[in-house]
Parts: C-alpha cells; structure tokens; sequence
C-alpha cells in the first residue's frame, strides 16, 4: 500500500509518500503506526507521541483501531490547522 | 448548489456570495464568512498552507453534505487556499444560503468549526526575520468549537 | 469603525465587507449577513418597508454600540432599506470584522436578532395581485433569538 | 408634545403626527395612550389593544411605566418587523 504523509510527519520522516509492505500481523492503524516508528530514526521521531497522529485510509479519516484491510493510500498527519 | 473549492489563487467573496441568490426568489439570507491571514503584531511575515490534495475537497464535500442533512440549505460554496498566503489575504470563505437567517447562521459556523478541525489542511509561519517558526499548532478552542456541533475529533 | 446606513437605495454588500478588512492584517474574520425580500412562492410582489427616521438610526447605532462591548470587534457595518422592495431585493446587511471568527459570528448574529426586535422598521407585503396584505405581524421567534443575547423586549 | 405614529398605528388614527397637549394627570406613556384612545374612533382603534403598543420617547425605545416628563416627542407603534 501507499503510505502517503504530511506536516510535521513529512519532514521528520523526510520523504512525503512511500510504498511499503507491513507484514500481515500488522492489522489496524495503530499497529501500522508501531511498526513504521521501528523503521529508523526518522520515522521514531514523526511517530514519537502516537497519540496526536492523525490517520486517513482512503482519503477518509479513520481512528487509530480501524484496520487497514484493503486501504490502498494510507496518510498520517499531525492534527488540522485550517481555515 | 454546491460549489467547493481548494485552490492556490485568490477568491472573489463578495461574487460567490452574490452567486448563491442571483435571481433567485426564495433566499431569504447568505451568511458569508472569510478567514483572513493576520500578521500577529507584525511578528508574521506569511502562512505557508499545505494540504492533502484530493482529500481536501472529498473532506469539505463531507462537511457540506452534513450541513445540509441538519438546516434547510440552498446554496453553499466553501473555499480553502493552499500555499503562501501574506499578512490581509483571504485564506479560507464558506457562504450559505438559506430561507431563513437562522440556518444560514448556524450552517456557516458548523462549516467553519468542521473545517478547522477535519479539512487536512497545516500551517507553518514564517516570521517577519525569515526565520520558520514551526507549524501551527491546533487549539484546544477550535476542537471544542466543532464539538458543539455533536463532532467527534477526526 | 463603525458604518450605519438607513437608506432606500440598494447596497453593495461585497464592497462594505471587503471594506472592513482592507489595507489592515489585523482581521482574522469577517462576517457577513444578507438578508432578502423572498417571494413565499410567487404569492408575494413586494415589500414596503416603512421606518422612522432618526429613531432608526439611532437605534441601530445602539445596537452597534452594544455588540462592541460585547466582543472585541475591529469594524461593524450596518445597512437597513426601506421603501418598497421586490423579491430578491436585499434588504438589510450586516457585517463584522474582529480578529477571530467565533466573535465576529456572535457579533453579527446579534446585530440581526436586535435589529429585528428594537430597529423600528414595520414590512407591509403586498400580494401578487396587487391588493395589501397587510402589516407582516412580529414573530415570536425573533423575539426568542433576541432574548438569547440578554435583550429586554423594548 | 409631538405625538409620531408608524405602520397600522398610524393608518388607524388616520395621520401620521401631530401637537398633543395631554392635562396634567397624564403621567406615564400608559397614561398618554389611555387619554389618547378616548380621542376618537380611529385612535380607540389603534390603541384597543394597549399591550401591543410599543412607544419611545425622543427616539428612545420606553416602557408604559415611563413619565413622558419633558419628553418633546412622542412615538407609538406596533412590534417591529424590520430586518
């Protein structure tokens, strides 16, 4: 799948979209969350409070325990600051 | 009507909101609401904006259509900027139209408040010295803001 | 800054907005009501709105007066018609400037529940067929919305 | 005192303005429109329902209660329905 990140996340992971492949025990978001902060530093700092990431699977937010199942992009982000 | 927006270039308020009733007979009320870049004192030089293009527009589409399930809504037009935005420009508007001033009212203010916490949009100031002073962060206010309306935090 | 206007002319309600924050970087919100002469379905050929002048003035500027200290408001800009207006005509506008968005909302939502309840104007509809309705008889409602913000019934 | 009135108040009076000189007893502007309905027919009709009648004094929104003390003038109305 693709994982695809902005804000702050973007710039400590340093890239703003990967694919990447998380093996199957990797089920919800949060799950997925674990598993990219043990990628390396970058991404152990973007995922440091967990908590605070915001996710979308499919361009739809999500919570951190909904699964992944077939979500083709999925984006992680700090909370919205618009308008 | 529905009419939304996430562009780079600057809008025209006053001709969206005029959109909603020309020639109509049956809007009874517009409530317009436009989002300025301030320049906190003169500490800020300018918002850079970034966005999730695509989900932008499908997250604003959301809230619209949510809108619109709770006030008898004619018309709504909702435009968000992205990019670098100086001290005095137009960042974000949201217009509804409605029978009555009461929806029209309460419809724009659930807009924004829903904006703010659920549209992927960021901001980081840039200072008057050049320096990047970091991403915005969100406020507490603007969660309990959008709660009022029943939201949940995205 | 504080504009009020009673006047038989139309207005250019995206001007006066536009007006509020121009040349300034100190406004985060503007706020903008519009409120028209619907048709209620063809049945309706015009508005005549009688008002009293002087008192109409004076009383909007009270109203006015009473929402800056409310809120901490950068601009207020208040327009009232009256004549006869057909449907679509605007009839009344109000807009606030504030530094952020939730008080130039309550400040424009307040301006329009007072001004219906305590501005002294009195709308007579005129039918389709030419022949007086009759004086448009207050509503309750509008008496409610103004009891929100703490307003005695005058 | 100049007496003012608007919208059906007016029509049912059947003028617009005019000088008023109520006696002495004439306190409050409850007073005033209870002498005033004892005027004619047109006024008996625009003041029959007392309670109805909103007034200002000087262009100043009062209550019946009020004295019309030194007021120069005096306006009555039905509710307003501007906006």
């Amino acid at each position: 799948m693709k994982a695809v990140y902005f804000a702050w996340v973007r710039e400590r992971i340093g890239k703003s979209e990967e694919e990447i492949s998380p093996p199957a025990e990797v089920v919800t978001v949060g799950d997925l969350i674990a598993w990219l902060a043990g990628r390396g530093e970058g991404y152990a700092y973007a995922f440091e409070k967990a908590s605070v990431i915001r996710a979308a699977i499919d361009r739809v937010h999500v919570k951190h325990h909904a699964h992944i199942a077939d979500g083709r992009e999925i984006a992680f982000f700090p909370p919205m600051t618009g308008g | 009507m529905r009419k939304i927006r996430v562009q780079a270039e600057d809008f025209d308020a006053a001709a969206e909101a005029r959109a909603l009733s020309l020639g109509r007979a049956d809007v009874g009320a517009t409530v317009t609401f436009v989002g300025y870049c301030r320049d906190e004192g003169g500490t800020l030089a300018a918002l850079e904006i970034e966005h999730y293009p695509g989900m932008a527009e499908a997250e604003i589409e959301r809230v619209v259509a949510e809108a619109e399930t709770r006030w008898p809504l004619i018309g709504v037009t909702a435009i968000h900027r992205f990019g670098r935005l100086a001290p005095g420009a137009q960042i974000v508007m949201v217009a509804a139209a409605s029978g009555h001033r009461a929806a029209a009212f309460a419809a724009a203010e659930m807009l924004m408040d829903y904006l703010k916490t659920r549209a992927p949009f960021w901001k980081q100031a840039i200072r008057a010295d050049g320096t990047r002073e970091g991403w915005v962060e969100a406020k507490d206010e603007d969660a309990d803001s959008a709660a009022r309306w029943g939201a949940a935090e995205p």
